[in-house]
């Protein structure tokens, strides 16, 4: 162990004792997607003790310019995310335990997952999740840090329940969506960049470094060459839903939640049935088979050609309508299979 | 005369790196309602702006010489 | 191809004809340890259409920490870095040719594998390299992006023949005795941080947005939140061997290159740098008694056990590496503690 | 006066961030000789420098309230 992490123990940051208590934490990482690629490997190779990788998706052809823990072979195989990412960490660590878990990340899932969780790393590709990571972030006094990225433009903030503003302090509310990934595109170098600032930022709260943490809000355009750290003094929000005094964490409530959703940057949408169970997929997949649609499958889930689009069904009942955008459209593609 | 700036795809919707206006006396809000109004901006909303790269709320009175920087947070990831 | 590449591709900075110009270049990458690793993979899965590797060293356990190709079965194998790399680059992009060259980055070799290269990105842990790298940038008019890091501390400087400085302007000589991450640590966010400033500036040249390619010398602290952005207008020395007027190239004479040799009948290597002169013995020793290394020492020499091997340094920074022939291995680890 | 700030390893000879130092009049050349003196640093020759913001040379004159940096070309990798 010593040899492995021999560089990062020489760190004066770390040292020997800074190595053995990220060895002790759990890290719950919202995302394996690009910025949960980066974090996680980050983390795996800096030997923290466990890592709780919560994502909904399964690897694309897409995906691959820019999410570095998945190969030709995972979209090959229509892996999960979070099983491809658990299978190329621990090739990389076998000592880091890695739990990983295929669903989306929901307020009641979030709040039983963080227990005994020392951090959340935010790998999130929406506002609304974010909001109900910030929320569970501020009811369980557990900091987390926000990255995110489009194009050539990124940015990184944490926030420390008790200490910074929250994100519902800078934000207000959910900011409108379609600004961003469906026209921006993004390079891989930006989602390296946040990934830089968010695993440092990471290794400082697991080491317990907490003068080291960053207090500016961080955002940079690496086509443009800018660089521009925000001191955030007066934003913290006396009113604040999330922060304040009287606080009702209102992204808590499943009631507030979306039930359809146009992922960001893709022609996709996703349904999330209000009551989710386990489904039957090879019931499903001899039926479709024999009304002449493609389908193909693994135990995780469906895949099935239906003309432009393409309906992905996980066996929690979950679905994502590629090749639309239009809520209604996809939530009526997805009745007539599913009912 | 105060540098309004403007980041990611606020940049490309003002056509500019930045502005040279005279908004001393307002406040943030007003500007913000005043660039919505005159630009092919989105709704300013739940963008971030910084004063001389300081965070400041809407109900900030901008100063004469002051900067002024608008970051929209993004969700990608 | 277009769906793979769709996200890169809708970021205005790359768009459909910059992923083809991407598609039709070929990078040197000299290196593939940390920054080679984090630079390869971003190349790779950005579709470029050649990428030749030069690395000397093989897989060790104390890479893993930051090394973000190699895992620990490339550990048990003992695998050359080059040829570890390129297995995982394959399996992420089997598009992209990989020319993996397993050796030392010598002028001679530097000067024949640069005829058809558009661009060469610095992934080494040396000046002496990265001195040579320079010389045959300025020689064959080839850019050249310069970065480097130790503990959280990192940079990066895009070098351009004709129109920037370069770094035989800012530095005159090999500078003695630098920071490595084998005596100073090293934390992987530095690492993704210097790749993330490097491969934006590769992808700038590779779609030749000549105007967008960062003419400032950035260094960066991330545990110390500290970011730098240097203008470098009066960088440039009119009387730079390797860029002025009179140029010499001085880094491509072997004469002026570190000297290996086997001394006869002994399974030793003798190393010479190309400048010598007085290192400090004593802080050295401090540094690897920290690391763990057992050290002896006198006012003239330092002997230094290395698992199979045993280092004796001079203090004109002349040393003997005792239980081995192998030329390239010795100043491997030479260059590894002394840069 | 003038502030004189300290990158990486020299941060840590130096013990300090910043030293504030009344250095107008001297070239770089001369104000590195005397912080080798003062100081348990290593030769700076090779070491960049920042005036306000911009690389320098060794023969550039400082003025007063220049702000100077020293930052230290790294070889890892």
């Amino acid at each position: 162990m010593d040899e492995r992490y021999s560089r990062q123990i020489l760190f004066p940051g770390i040292g020997k004792e800074g190595q053995d208590k990220i060895r002790s934490k759990h890290v719950l990482m919202i995302g394996a997607g690009a910025l949960g690629s980066g974090n996680g490997e980050v983390l795996t190779r800096a030997g923290v003790g466990r890592l709780t990788i919560v994502d909904r998706d399964y690897v694309e052809a897409s995906n691959l310019q820019r999410q570095q823990l998945y190969t030709e072979e995972d979209v090959a195989e229509k892996l999960p995310k979070a099983a491809a990412a658990k299978k190329r960490l621990k090739a990389i660590n076998s000592d880091v335990e890695i739990n990983a878990i295929i669903g989306d990340a929901t307020p009641s899932m979030l709040e039983d997952l963080v227990k005994d969780v020392d951090i959340i790393i935010d790998a999130t590709d929406n506002f609304e999740t974010r909001m109900t990571i910030n929320d569970v972030s501020q009811k369980y006094k557990i900091p987390w840090i926000y990255g995110a990225c489009v194009g050539s433009y990124g940015m990184s903030f944490s926030i420390i329940p008790g200490k910074t503003p929250c994100l519902n302090c800078l934000l207000r509310t959910i900011p409108m969506q379609g600004l961003t990934c469906d026209t921006g595109g993004i390079i891989s170098p930006t989602v390296q960049m946040v990934i830089a600032h968010q695993s440092a930022e990471a290794l400082k709260m697991l080491v317990e470094d907490w003068d080291a943490v960053r207090t500016s809000f961080v955002s940079f355009d690496l086509w443009r060459n800018q660089y521009t750290s925000l001191k955030m003094g007066k934003a913290k929000f006396s009113g604040c839903l999330s922060c304040g005094e009287e606080r009702t964490y209102p992204y808590l409530d499943q009631e507030n939640m979306t039930k359809t959703t146009v992922l960001c940057g893709r022609d996709t949408v996703q349904i999330r049935p209000s009551v989710q169970g386990a489904i039957s997929l090879e019931k499903l997949a001899g039926q479709l088979g024999s009304l002449g649609y493609t389908v193909k499958g693994n135990p995780y889930l469906l895949s099935v050609e239906m003309g432009s689009e393409r309906m992905v069904i996980f066996n929690d009942g979950r679905a994502l309508i590629h090749g639309t955008k239009d809520l209604t459209h996809a939530k009526s593609i997805y009745q007539r299979i599913l009912g | 005369m105060n540098k309004v700036l403007f980041f990611a795809h606020l940049r490309d919707a003002v056509g500019e790196e930045f502005l040279k206006l005279d908004v001393a006396g307002k406040t943030i809000a007003e500007l913000k309602a005043e660039l919505a109004t005159n630009y092919d901006l989105p709704k300013l909303d739940t963008v971030m702006t910084a004063v001389n790269e300081e965070f400041a709320q809407d109900d900030e009175v901008i100063q004469d010489g002051d900067e002024i920087a608008f970051i929209p947070p993004v969700s990608g990831g």
